[in-house]
């Protein structure tokens, strides 16, 4: 925990690409967040790691109001979205414009892809490009084409989603995320359903994604991936960070018992 | 054994049902005086007009006496007794106004009718090139229009005319120029097979005529008569 | 004839308005907010209350009784007063309440993630409708869409209650003058089935257009593109 | 509203149209379901069955179907025995009704089936349940939540459709009204009360529709997909 | 390849659980799956490895007939499969019957989970049980309960699917499948969505089931997962078996090239 306030301060400096305070959910009676804080500065890729259920995907569904928050704050590159308590007592942004131009900045690949199963693979990939990002068609689809190429699926343009293998269609959400060039980038066990192989090339993309300074926050289950690839690892338990530092802290030395045993199952 | 007897229900004053569910008018007054001359125990039933023709031919009953016109298309499928009254057309205009009857005068003006009836056939026929011919489904929607004010004047059956220029509704119309007479005989519809009843009923008609019990009924409707 | 050419304007003409009028409503009817949504409400459960033949009733004979009515000029004189428009009116009116219903099912019925996934590229809340909801609520709603373009055709029959001499008066007239009437009703049968059977076709060439994705799931799999490959398969070995 | 004394014939119309309208509810669905199983069946006979059935019924007007059936039979039946056989109104207008709501049933089941996903349907058959079974437990409940609104359109409008029975000798709502139209000359007044009638019955409908609506979209209620 | 003749020679002495013959799957002309052979036995783990798109899924589905295989035999306990060709030139039961009981008594656990979405967990768990094998209401609850025990989701019970967190409906496609006590299994990915601690656990009841008797088939991009638990592995490549036997074999001296490829990634 301390970690974390460390953390804090030494970005206090610079403004933190995206900052998050004290962030609660409730489903009902059940409190599946309970005060999550978490700065990430431009060019940090933070794993999210944590058992089934300790609300890793709850977490990243609020960061863009996916999910209403019950409680907290959230500023992307020093602005804050603005949040206003609903009847039903969660939060809702206040001015749907400012969340529509914050999602277009953050993007999101789901855990269970999501793609729209009655456009074709290219169309999934054109649209908010074309859209929400106002290009033009022609730029919209060479980048496509590029990401397709890049994720090695250029064949499957003009496939739709129903015709494609669950790697295949992870490859093809994470394409249809990176098209929009988010600032922050939320992935969702984003290899769950990929190969050794391409799990490799993923990483390989996220590291020069990192490079040229974009922020990654990612839900993982792959701790060689959390230890290979991340800047910062946040250890969830039950709704809490129970632990959040470099990889070469957390995996060797980690403060709490809960950690421990978590990472001790990772042989 | 019983013989029934379909009637429409909807044509007043010749046919309705009345609140209590029963059936009456001139029709139905006709066919209980036939039956008590034929001595048949009789059945009225009400059926809509849509359906009369076919529910005859396939015995669902065994006359239909519903003010249906003779004509020679009919005839091709059932028989008809003789007459027991004559239609004749009438044109109906708002009271107080000038409107005389012939074709020169009447020229770009709108007359209505009810689709298939003899009335809107009478007026497509001999004023369809000179007015704006409106037809009706029902002659309910024909009223509505006159006094909605969209219709000039109206062809009709001059009887049940009658029966609505004496109800409140109609009372600001009455009837122009002379009766048309266009030699429309209402009779009984039997199955085309059904001879005997034919006969039995062409005495009866007779006989009810001659004895008074027919002017007795058809006064109780209308003020002259419509043998 | 003229009644078949009279029904086929009535329903292409209203089948295109009520459908324009049935997306907004629709839209309104989902909302959460009560002003918005309480007129659809009023509006739907109005027009698929009552019969056809009661509206046209209403805007035929009932808007004639207002006299401010009579004054507007050429909209009465060319339009309110015309049976042909106010089948029109009447058609498209009703026909709009029933396909908001249908509408307003299909978007609640596009799943969840593929709204979700939406929202998350930053797509405003109309780039959600007009890029991702309504087309997917399109293409769930085509069959049953058919079916009320299809009821639509032959309560258009109505339209001769009001003196417009569409197919079914057309035919009411010939009975008039033949009394054969069950032959007539099999001959205006024949017709309707004609005419149903091109727009059960168009409807299933719409359906290919916008489901195609389901289409080619299920069976068309020889059409599909040979080309389609998995670069990542290739050898990179030998 | 003055009705001069015609309000219980209504009433008893009213009854006959909503004896009508649920029997034939009934039928149709099943027949609607079947439909629109043979339309996604493998088999070609049965595609090709269904696809006449909607075709042709859906194509002539219901007045004629009903014309058909009632007359068609007795017709039949009198060729055969060569005596008149009552055949009931009630039972000939419910069958051409049925008929009539479950071609266009078949349509509205059609694209429900259609949007509920594969997985669904092949969970069921991996785990050994029989074709009826992943039919009837997994599919059918699923099914409702994306059918009840075109379902519902088309009750609406069977609801209206049973004025067509009049013309085979039933007296249902709207044949009353037309003869008390006819009796008192007040046509206004009782189409009115036919339609606040209608409207009362599609208020009734539409919170049934809604309540059903409700419960068939409760597992999906705050769920993320 | 040869491991695959030895593998068949050496168990023919008593029956195989489930016996698969020269399979064959075409989509159009894409041919997925050219001439896959397989041969199992009572208790065996057999792991299938490959990269994304190569078939994996494809070969399972098959053996169930979810997908309809465009030639080949499929024979379990002895009982061989019936199969007749469509007009379609694919393969399909012939006895709908026999292919039911079959199913039965195979197991299957999607890579999408494919929970009912309509039922509560208890309700998915409960169901085939009791239709499919006619188990009492209070037997089968009993069952899953136990089950639902096992997963670590007995609080749960009443929840929909929808409700809960990927790793936890995976849990429950995993409870589903096993209440049916089938006598082969087919994993379709099972640990992709759980964590660590998840992964061991699932990996100790397979291990629990194999020492029953039963066989699994387990398609699985973890490795680890694969070498600890299999006594077969099966390496796929572009539909075609390139590499099958024990893992000490697969994983240390392959025989393919593009299986040692395959592995290097997996670091
Ligand atoms: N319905 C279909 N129509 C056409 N091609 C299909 C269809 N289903 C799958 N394919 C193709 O078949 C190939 C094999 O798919 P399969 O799902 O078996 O791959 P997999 O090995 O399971 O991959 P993954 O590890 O990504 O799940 C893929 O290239 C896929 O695009
Ligand atoms: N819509 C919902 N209603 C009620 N409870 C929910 C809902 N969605 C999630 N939950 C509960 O919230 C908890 C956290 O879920 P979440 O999806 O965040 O877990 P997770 O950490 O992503 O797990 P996994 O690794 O399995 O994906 C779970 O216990 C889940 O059952
Ligand atoms: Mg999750
Ligand atoms: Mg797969």
């Amino acid at each position: 925990m301390n970690n974390n306030t460390d953390q804090t301060q030494a970005a206090s400096a610079k403004i933190p690409t995206l900052e998050v305070n004290d962030l609660y959910k409730r489903y009902g009676t059940l409190e599946v967040l309970k005060g999550i804080s978490l700065t990430a500065n431009e060019g940090d890729v933070i794993s999210i790691i944590g058992s089934s259920g300790s609300g890793k995907s709850t977490f990243l569904r609020c960061l863009n109001l996916l999910e209403k928050p019950s409680q907290g704050s959230i500023a992307l590159k020093g602005e804050q979205l603005e949040l206003i308590k609903t009847s039903d007592g969660q939060l809702e942004a206040r001015k749907r414009r400012q969340l529509e131009s914050m999602r277009a900045r953050i993007g999101f690949v789901f855990q269970n892809f999501n793609l729209w199963p009655h456009l074709t693979i290219l169309e999934n990939i054109l649209l908010a490009q074309v859209v929400v990002k106002g290009r033009s068609k022609a730029e919209a689809r060479e980048r496509a084409e590029a990401l397709l190429e890049k994720v090695g699926l250029a064949g499957k343009a003009r496939a739709y989603p129903g015709h494609l293998s669950g790697g295949q269609q992870q490859r093809i959400a994470i394409a249809r995320t990176l098209a929009m060039d988010p600032e922050v980038l939320l992935f969702d066990e984003p290899t769950s359903a990929l190969d050794p192989e391409l799990v490799n090339e993923v990483l390989g993309v996220m590291q020069a994604l990192a490079e040229e300074g974009r922020t990654m926050l990612i839900v993982t289950h792959e701790m060689r991936f959390a230890r290979d690839v991340s800047s910062q690892v946040m250890f969830l338990h039950q709704g809490r960070v129970e632990e959040f530092g470099p990889p070469s802290q957390v995996f060797t030395q980690p403060n709490s018992d809960r950690c421990k045993a978590f990472l001790s199952s990772h042989l | 054994d019983t013989i029934r007897i379909a009637t429409e229900g909807a044509y007043a004053p010749f046919n309705f049902i009345d609140s209590s569910g029963q059936p009456g008018g001139f029709d139905v007054e006709i066919a209980n005086a036939l039956c008590e001359q034929m001595q048949a125990t009789c059945e009225i039933v009400t059926q809509d007009w849509d359906g009369i023709i076919p529910g005859l031919r396939a015995r669902r009953y065994d006359a239909i006496i519903a003010s249906m016109s003779i004509t020679e298309e009919r005839e091709r499928v059932v028989a008809f007794t003789e007459p027991y009254y004559s239609n004749v057309l009438a044109f109906v205009g708002p009271k107080g106004t000038e409107m005389p009857t012939d074709a020169d005068s009447l020229k770009g003006k709108t007359l209505g009718a009810q689709r298939a009836t003899i009335a809107g056939q009478y007026l497509e026929d001999t004023l369809g090139s000179v007015v704006n011919v409106r037809l009706y489904d029902t002659q309910d929607n024909a009223y509505l229009d006159l006094a909605s004010g969209r219709l000039d004047g109206m062809v009709s059956d001059k009887f049940p005319a009658y029966d609505w220029l004496t109800s409140e509704a109609g009372s600001a119309f009455e009837f122009k120029g002379e009766d048309i007479d266009i030699d429309d005989k209402i009779g009984i519809a039997v199955r085309q097979n059904d001879t005997e009843l034919k006969e039995r009923f062409n005495a009866a008609i007779q006989a009810i005529v001659e004895n008074g019990t027919y002017a007795e009924i058809n006064a109780k409707y209308f003020p002259f008569s419509i043998y | 004839m003229d009644g078949v050419w009279i029904t086929l304007q009535l329903v292409l003409l209203s089948g295109v308005i009520g459908f324009l009028m049935a997306v907004p409503l629709a839209l309104m009817r989902i909302s959460k907010n009560p002003w918005l949504w309480v007129f659809p409400y009023c509006y739907i459960f109005f027009f698929r209350g009552t019969p056809l033949l009661v509206q046209i009733f209403l805007v035929y004979y009932g808007l004639s009784q207002f006299e401010s009515l009579r004054n507007l000029g050429w909209i009465w004189t060319d339009v309110l007063s015309q049976p042909y428009w106010c089948a029109i009116i009447a058609f498209s009116l009703n026909t709009s309440a029933y396909i908001a219903e249908l509408f307003r099912g299909a978007i609640q019925a596009v799943p969840k993630g593929e709204t979700e996934a939406a929202q998350a590229l930053g797509m405003s809340q109309r780039q959600q409708y007009q890029h991702v909801i309504l087309p997917r609520a399109f293409g769930i709603i085509l069959p049953a869409y058919g079916n009320e373009v299809i009821l639509m055709l032959k309560g258009s029959a109505l339209a001769s209650t009001i003196t417009l001499l569409d197919l079914m008066g057309a035919t009411r007239g010939a009975i008039s003058r033949t009394y054969l009437s069950l032959e007539f009703f099999v001959l205006a049968g024949f017709i309707y089935l004609i005419l149903t059977a091109v727009l059960i076709g168009f409807f299933r060439l719409l359906e290919n257009l916008f489901n195609a994705h389901q289409r080619a799931q299920d069976m068309k799999i020889n059409n599909l593109d040979p080309q389609i490959k998995d670069k990542h398969l290739e050898d990179s070995v030998r | 509203m003055d009705l001069h004394g015609f309000g219980h014939l209504l009433l008893a119309g009213t009854w006959i149209t909503l004896k009508l309208a649920f029997t034939s509810l009934f039928f149709g669905l099943i027949l609607g379901l079947l439909g629109a199983a043979a339309k996604l069946s493998p088999i070609r006979i049965l595609r090709w069955i269904a696809t006449t059935y909607t075709t042709l019924i859906r194509g002539i007007p219901e007045l004629l179907l009903v014309l058909i059936i009632y007359f068609g039979t007795t017709e039949i039946l009198l060729r055969m025995f060569d005596k008149y056989i009552e055949i009931s109104a009630f039972a000939a207008g419910v069958t051409a009704l049925s008929i009539a709501f479950g071609a266009y049933a078949t349509e509205v089941f059609r694209s429900a089936l259609q949007e509920i996903p594969k997985g669904q349907r092949e969970s069921a058959m991996a785990i050994g349940m029989t074709r009826w079974q992943t039919f009837s437990r997994i599919l059918l409940p699923q099914l409702w939540r994306v059918a009840l609104p075109g379902l519902g359109n088309l009750f609406l409008v069977l609801l209206k459709d049973t004025a067509l029975v009049s013309v085979i000798g039933l007296d249902d709502l709207m044949r009353q009204a037309y003869v008390a139209a006819g009796f008192t000359k007040l046509p206004f007044t009782f189409y009115l009360m036919a339609a606040l009638i209608y409207l009362l019955l599609t208020i009734i409908s539409m919170q049934v529709i809604r309540l059903l609506e409700k419960r068939a979209n409760r597992p999906w209620q705050g769920a993320r997909s």
